[in-house]
């Protein structure tokens, strides 16, 4: 089971988290990303390119289950504009193994900062500016690879 | 080809998209922004830092010297910054 | 923010994740064990021994915080009987840093297999038996104290 | 001082719980369960498998060395299997 939503509005966890159980298996893990207030900031906006979004988090989840023993991939990425302590991002894996469910979450939260198409405004007040890509977080998709 | 343009991209030329047909020795992703940065100050200027700029032919992620035959969407944007 | 329940009833983990987001961080991750129907079972039975329960999952968030920088540490463990593809527990973490809230749930759950006094019980039809420690767990658990 | 068993160890025996005043000789975990063993041929089987009992003296898990002294509840369960 893959499922992949870019959604402008809030998601459910429970129902999400519902939906891998019913698949059978013992262990179902989430990461949530959650808007930030650091140095300021007010809000995020985000920006996606429709149509290639969805695929490459299809093919996100399409290389986390060549790599675990996965019944169930879930990416849901939120899109437009949220408040500081809004959920922006949920995965959400099920597996027969706790640790393929929490290291493919790892995994994929890791993957779709490097490789989804999605851009990110922080709004501090009035002020606007485009986030840079972070170093760090080539480096941590890199470690996939090795 | 379709030209799409994202982010910081798309702000600095003031369009989400716009149509170009390359000249025929445009062959990479690379000549094709030689060209493009030749067309206005606004794509000289939006396209001169090549550290800062991203590809997608068809929806797929290349690189500059990715062959840009046979695609019909040429996708220009900054590196990502979702999750 | 610690908080540990020993419940009969079923967990919300909406409202669990909710509390951890409201700790003002960026990352909130859940790992969730589920029954399994393997080898024909139909339902668990799980006690434990009262007071010393609580204390060691306290003291098992207590360990976590030590080694992550965690804002929320929640352990929700289920007793009583449970029918296959029923929740059992439930562990998540909230932090600044996307790799500390989903290395920890991993420790959470490892740690909790072997430190905490529940056992569990297997129901096949009328046929019952109580479950065996695993020497995987022992050995998962044991990799966090090296 | 107050024995609770949990589990396998409590059906064997048919309680959950029971009081005992362990003579001046018995100094350790250990040490009691030689000392139960001698209570009852109940006792004797649930304590026989050493390799499958765990004990907490006042709700710490304690090793079979650890000294009873002072402690009110000693509990005996075989290894846990929560999770």
């Amino acid at each position: 089971m893959i499922r992949v939503s870019v959604q402008r509005e809030a998601f459910d966890i429970a129902a999400e988290t519902s939906a891998l159980e019913a698949t059978g298996v013992g262990a179902v893990a989430t990461f949530t990303g959650i808007v930030r207030g650091d140095d300021g900031v007010t809000a995020i906006e985000l920006e996606h390119y429709p149509g290639m979004t969805e695929a490459s988090l299809r093919d996100i989840c399409d290389a986390a289950q060549e790599q675990w023993q996965l019944a169930g991939c879930t990416i849901i990425h939120r899109v437009g504009r949220m408040a500081v302590g809004e959920p922006i991002v949920l995965v959400a894996t099920a597996s027969p193994h706790r640790a393929a469910a929490l290291e493919s979450c790892a995994f994929l939260i890791d993957r779709l900062k490097t490789d989804a198409p999605f851009w990110k405004k922080e709004y501090r007040g009035d002020a606007v500016n485009w986030v840079e890509q972070k170093s760090g977080d080539i480096a941590r998709a890199d470690i996939w690879d090795s | 080809m379709k030209l799409v343009y994202f982010a910081r991209v798309r702000e600095a030329l003031g369009r989400n998209d716009e149509d170009f047909d390359f000249p025929a020795n445009v062959l990479t992703v690379g000549d094709a922004l030689d060209w493009l940065a030749t067309q206005s100050p606004l794509h000289a200027e939006a396209l001169a830092d090549r550290s800062k700029l991203r590809f997608a032919l068809d929806q797929r992620m290349v690189k500059a010297d990715a062959a840009i035959a046979g695609a019909s969407e040429f996708a220009i944007f900054p590196p990502v910054t979702g999750g």
